[in-house]
């Protein structure tokens, strides 16, 4: 470490030098990211018992989800990790203009990722009647379906319970890293993550990793349950 | 200090996100073949695997301290022990016969006083 | 005080009480130490409300009927005993305020890891027992501390909201400070503190932490559930909507069983340092005495369902269960065992922190051994929910857990304020605190084994012998807990000088000056030998 | 015994003498433990107590096999009393074939309790000495217990399943029964009597009962008022299939799967019915119809209709 990088790196009084500043911003990352697994680990853990109880319910429930949906955010997220990985790599290599470009790609897909969630999914949802609980009553394209199923409503409810819950809190998780990605380039712009300190990027970067691979989980088990063949 | 970072070419997280890309294909072209039970199988098994890609690559997991490792492994440990656990009893309950025949006999109950 | 130095002591004349005044100073400190009372002050506060309900709840069981209060009043005091005491006084207690202040100086640092997160976390902590506090005031919550469904989704009609918003804030508190410390004992050991100089204490602590972090997620997670199951009615735990209320005790619990580790694990390390001090011995089997910490770690987190075996469980899963709960038993034997060999050939002393430990090992010994009885399934039976399941996590967070937080304090409160406290005072009120504990929660092992229900507000007469005994023991345990407010409070401010170690211990906080400089370390230590190096000939006293 | 106070509940079951042989060991460990630990730590306080204000005694490490003694002779005794405990508890869970059947349903914050030939009780519970009772129990709101502590046994109520709990009274006698799962307000009056009768006098009070219709009769009341037998049509082929014999037999379902017709499937199947193999899936849910206490008398009723053994003839 050359002696000018050494001023111009802020390391917080507490460490000794940025390299120890570095791994313990990175360790309490991965730790926190720790929390957040056993966090959704409470709604994984439901979602299993119930699935298994009632597994012909959470196959009809998850018939009453758009697959298309599904694939799509999949798809965004994981353009928006690969946009997130190389802004780690512009800090690294400190350019200021690919890291800015990098994180408004992301910033974009991220929020594009919660805007059509909550204005076109579950907007989409709402209108079908799968909210559920007492006024849980489906009534969407997929009549056939309902009908068929229509013994299990009450436990095809139980399913929306965690959709609505997984996904919403995972749709929080978006919201958070979105924040995160504004200060960031608030922080860019000051020329404040490209003097060689790129510990904050990396470590957004792990938590919007993270929050995609929540969703890489989400995927399947909520939009594929039980095959598409019907 | 950037002769510490090893930085990646690009090309490296482009091939990653390629792999991806193709397993989020494969995964929901599956869910429309009829496998049975193995469609949950594969659709796990893409999605342990997608995972892995991302933590060992977009999270730079293989450049990480060896402590860091044993915290994912701990955290996916501690997950399947609440998952696993609580599941074991919900599907074991009914295992347990619910009258023992030989109760009767090995039970004598003193008659009373 | 035994120990007068030939030369007089005297207070450095800058440390990290008086290097800045003002509340700002105190409200937006980023020093560990000073956190460490804004915790000690916030804390205590939080116990004096769950002692009040203590108080009133023995007061109540005088008579048989009640000698106070309605049920329904009743059921409001120990559902806000036990919820404050177990989440907003035992978990942050030893953690918060003796961690906060030790682990940077025991490791050679000069702060956390996160010191501005450190102050984050105080401030959840505080807005979660405000939510807390107010919802108690405007008419509390009658649950139960464990909060069971459907009773808490659907037929409480009491502040069941706010109760868990405010248990769910403060619980982010402890995740941070888990996550804090983890880091700060990877990342922050100065040169030559290796993995095994550490000082008991920072293992226990590690442990803890290590529980903070896994266990209190899902806690938190499940009182959302709740929170939601509540507001909306949706069946997540309602057996009527297909929703499975034994899910959620398997929820809590998976948090639960390990949450009672997170109180008594952090008591065990500071014992370790009180019987090594007291002492002034090395550990009897150091290595056995840290790795037991992490087993118990381990191993309380696959223990929960004991807990569970009379609520239909799976027979086979309560087998299983019950041999691990047994299994726990084990490393918690170990460490007593070795501490009571500590003891021998030791040059014991009477002070008061190591009154405090004599009191705990015995104390916790007869906590753990009760445990026994409930890790037995079929013992579990009977006692279950029982006076005799009271009696023993009292034994084990009461005489275990809190006779450590004690001792801890009495040990480190010259380091804390570099003054005295009157030791005569301090003897007699572990005394009394020692006597009162037994004479309170003794008889309610026999109340339990004869079958006394818990959470009565009302019970049998024949019972009434042993609850007025047992609220005669509270009463005494009630003043022996406000002996040491009031001398505490008085040797801040005017207690004797007491030096930078005033006991002859060893470790890195008695090497430097009672109270620490605000950076701790005027130059970074370089440890070179392992902790509790006592050498025969050379104990500086003063 | 003039004691002050009681320190033995009654032992009146047939379980609860092993059940104290037990607890006197557990009871004989700890205090054997608690003894030498306090002994040891008072003792060595004493003796070797600080003598100089600056005296440091000689150090040593620790000592292996020591540290092993004190982890094995543990981990054997948890050994022993994991296996007794165990098997003890094994035997509270298996009621014997030939045991009386008591019906209970808790609910805040009382016991209802129904005998099958037709009595019911409140906070009370008749049974005679000497025979073996099973209680199916349920409840109708929140999660309670039945504990009788002179028996030593307890089970949690939980809504939406069936619990069982059995004992064999040994004596004759009045024992309490508390509810030992906190319930709410009410928690510390759901308390009630267990009366332990000779044979005669338990014979007496069954006849002196007003309410004399036994459960199968009130089960098969409701069975018409309900319309069940207008698919559950008796001796012949309904829209849904027929009840005769069916308790206590393999029922093969919609899905595949084949389950046991005891009393839990019998309820699920009334208040949130599953298809079974062979019939449309027709029938409404009986959810918020029928109360705990009804759905016991159908399923009372369902099992009178005779035993597994005669449906196979029924059925050729």
């Amino acid at each position: 470490m050359s002696a000018e990088v050494h001023g111009a790196i802020l390391v917080a009084e507490q460490f000794d030098d940025f390299e120890q500043q570095k791994s313990a911003d990175a360790f309490g990352m991965w730790l926190f990211l720790v929390t957040e697994v056993l966090f959704f680990g409470g709604l994984f853990c439901g979602y299993c018992l119930y699935r298994n109880v009632y597994p012909e319910a959470w196959a009809a429930g998850s018939h009453l989800l758009k697959v298309q949906y599904g694939a799509f955010y999949t798809a965004l997220l994981i353009c928006s990790s690969l946009t997130m990985a190389l802004g780690v790599r512009a800090s690294q290599l400190r350019l200021k203009t690919s890291l800015t470009v990098y994180l408004v790609l992301t910033w974009i897909m991220g929020a594009a990722f919660v805007y059509i969630k909550l204005r076109y999914e579950w907007y989409g949802d709402y209108l079908e009647g799968l909210v559920p609980g007492p006024h849980f009553a489906p009534h969407g394209e997929n009549l056939e379906l309902i009908n068929h199923f229509h013994a299990l409503l009450p436990h095809v409810s139980l399913f929306f319970i965690f959709y609505f819950c997984m996904t919403g809190l995972h749709a929080l998780h978006m919201v958070v890293g979105v924040g995160l990605l504004t200060a960031l380039l608030i922080l860019t712009q000051q020329g404040k993550t490209t003097r060689g300190n790129y510990n904050w990027v990396e470590i957004v970067g792990l938590y919007w990793h993270f929050v995609d691979i929540v969703w890489i989980f989400l995927f399947p088990l909520l939009y594929l349950i039980g095959g598409r063949y019907v | 200090m950037s002769e510490h970072v090893h930085v990646h070419p690009k090309l490296f997280y482009v091939k990653v996100f390629l792999a991806l890309i193709v397993l989020t294909t494969i995964t929901t072209a599956v869910a429309y073949v009829d496998l049975g039970i193995f469609n949950t199988v594969v659709a796990l098994v893409i999605a342990v695997c997608k995972a892995s890609l991302v933590v060992l690559f977009f999270m730079h997991l293989k450049e990480q301290t060896g402590m860091t490792r044993v915290v994912i492994i701990a955290a996916a440990l501690w997950l399947s022990v609440l998952i696993v656990i609580t599941l074991s009893d919900r599907f074991t309950r009914h295992w347990f016969p619910s009258n023992g025949p030989w109760e009767a006999s090995a039970v004598t109950a003193p008659q009373s006083q | 005080m035994s120990t007068v130095a030939v030369e007089a002591p005297s207070l450095p004349e800058v440390h990290y009480l008086n290097a800045d005044y003002g509340w700002r100073s105190w409200l937006f400190t980023t020093d560990h130490k000073r956190i460490a009372w804004l915790y000690l002050i916030s804390i205590t506060v939080m116990f004096a409300i769950g002692g009040l309900s203590a108080t009133l709840i023995r007061l109540n069981l005088i008579e048989p009927s009640g000698l106070l209060f309605e049920p329904a009043t009743y059921n409001k005091l120990f559902t806000a005993h036990g919820l404050v005491m177990i989440f907003f006084f035992l978990t942050q207690s030893i953690p918060t305020v003796l961690g906060n202040f030790l682990i940077p100086i025991m490791i050679g640092a000069r702060d956390v890891a996160f010191p501005k997160l450190n102050l984050l976390s105080w401030y959840i902590y505080v807005i979660g027992a405000l939510v807390f506090v107010l919802s108690l005031i405007s008419g509390g919550v009658d649950t139960g501390w464990t909060l069971y469904t459907p009773l808490s989704t659907t037929y409480a009609n009491t502040n069941v909201l706010s109760a868990t918003m405010g248990i769910f804030i403060a619980g982010f508190s402890s995740i941070l400070t888990g996550l804090n410390f983890m880091v700060t004992i990877h990342k922050m050991r100065a040169p030559g503190m290796t993995w095994f100089r550490l000082p008991l204490f920072i293992w226990a602590m590690y442990a803890t932490s290590v529980i903070f972090v896994l266990a209190m997620p899902v806690i938190a997670i499940t009182l959302a559930l709740i929170a939601l199951e509540r507001v909306w009615h949706v069946g997540i735990f309602d057996p009527g909507l297909g929703g499975d209320p034994i899910l959620f005790q398997h929820l809590f619990w998976f948090f639960g069983h390990p949450e009672v580790y997170i109180l008594i694990l952090p008591s065990m390390g500071v014992i370790s340092e009180l019987v090594a001090a007291g002492c002034r011995k090395r550990i009897f089997g150091y290595s056995f005495v840290a790795f037991s910490s992490v087993a118990i770690a381990a191993i309380s987190f696959m223990v929960w369902g004991h807990h569970m075996f009379l609520t239909g469980q799976s027979v086979y899963a309560g087998l299983v269960f019950s041999a691990l709960s047994f299994a726990v038993a084990i490393p918690s034997a170990v460490k007593v065992f070795n501490w009571t060999a500590t003891m021998h050939k030791a040059s014991v002393s009477y002070d008061t922190p190591m009154l405090y430990a004599i009191g705990f090992i015995g104390l916790f010994t007869i906590g753990g051994l009760t445990g026994l009885f409930l890790a037995s399934m079929g013992a579990d039976v009977h006692l279950h929910d029982t006076y005799f399941v009271i009696a023993h996590f009292h034994y084990v967070m009461v005489g275990g857990a809190i006779m450590g937080y004690l001792g801890g304090l009495h040990l480190w409160w010259p380091k804390m304020t570099g003054k005295m406290y009157p030791e005569a005072w301090a003897r007699f009120a572990c005394l009394l605190i020692f006597a009162g504990f037994n004479l309170t929660f003794g008889p309610q092992f026999i109340l339990g084994y004869v079958g006394m229900p818990r959470r009565y507000a009302v019970y049998p007469a024949e019972f009434q012998v042993l609850n007025v005994m047992s609220s005669a023991g509270a009463s005494i345990l009630a003043l022996g807990y406000l002996i040491p407010l009031i001398y505490f409070a008085w040797s801040a401010f005017r207690g004797p000088i007491a030096g930078p170690n005033p006991w002859g211990a060893k470790g890195l906080e008695w090497t430097i000056a009672s109270p620490p400089p605000t950076h701790n370390f005027e130059v970074t230590p370089i440890v070179t030998e392992e902790a509790y190096a006592y050498e025969p000939e050379a104990a500086h006293v003063g | 015994m003039a004691l002050l106070f009681p320190i033995q509940p009654p032992e009146a079951s047939s379980i609860s003498v092993e059940w104290d042989y037990y607890f006197y060991l557990l009871t004989a460990v700890t205090v054997f433990f608690s003894a030498l630990i306090f002994g040891l730590v008072f003792y060595f306080a004493i003796k070797y107590r600080r003598r100089e204000k600056d005296e440091v005694p000689p150090q040593n490490e620790g000592n292996l096999p020591l540290e092993l003694a004190w982890t094995v002779i543990p981990a054997g005794i948890c050994v022993v009393l994991f296996v007794w405990s165990s098997v003890l508890f094994i035997r509270t869970q298996r009621p014997p074939a030939n045991a009386t059947e008591v019906f209970v349903v808790a609910k805040q914050w009382m016991w209802k309790v129904q005998h099958p030939e037709g009595p019911r009780e409140i906070n009370q519970l008749h049974v005679p000495v000497g025979e073996p009772v099973k209680l199916t129990m349920t409840s109708e709101d929140v999660i309670h217990d039945f504990g009788v502590p002179a028996f030593r046994v307890k089970k949690d109520v939980v809504p939406g399943i069936y619990s069982t709990e059995w004992f064999t009274p040994t004596k004759v006698g009045e024992y309490h029964l508390f509810c030992d799962q906190y319930c709410g307000t009410g928690h510390s009056h759901m308390v009630g009597t267990v009366v332990v009768m000779s044979p005669e006098d338990y014979a007496h009070w069954l006849a002196s009962q007003m309410n004399v219709q036994p459960m199968a009769e009130r089960g098969e009341r409701l069975f018409g008022q309900l319309g069940c037998g207008t698919c559950h049509v008796q001796g012949a082929k309904g829209s849904g299939p027929p009840l005769e014999g069916l308790y206590g037999t393999e029922v093969k379902l919609q899905n595949g799967q084949t389950v046991r017709a005891d009393d839990e499937y019998l309820r699920n199947a009334v208040l949130g019915p599953q298809g079974v193999a062979g019939y449309p899936t027709l029938m409404p849910t009986f959810q918020g119809q029928v109360n705990e206490e009804e759905v016991l008398e159908l399923i009372a009723y369902i099992k009178s209709l005779g035993p597994p053994v005669e449906r196979k003839v029924a059925q050729q």
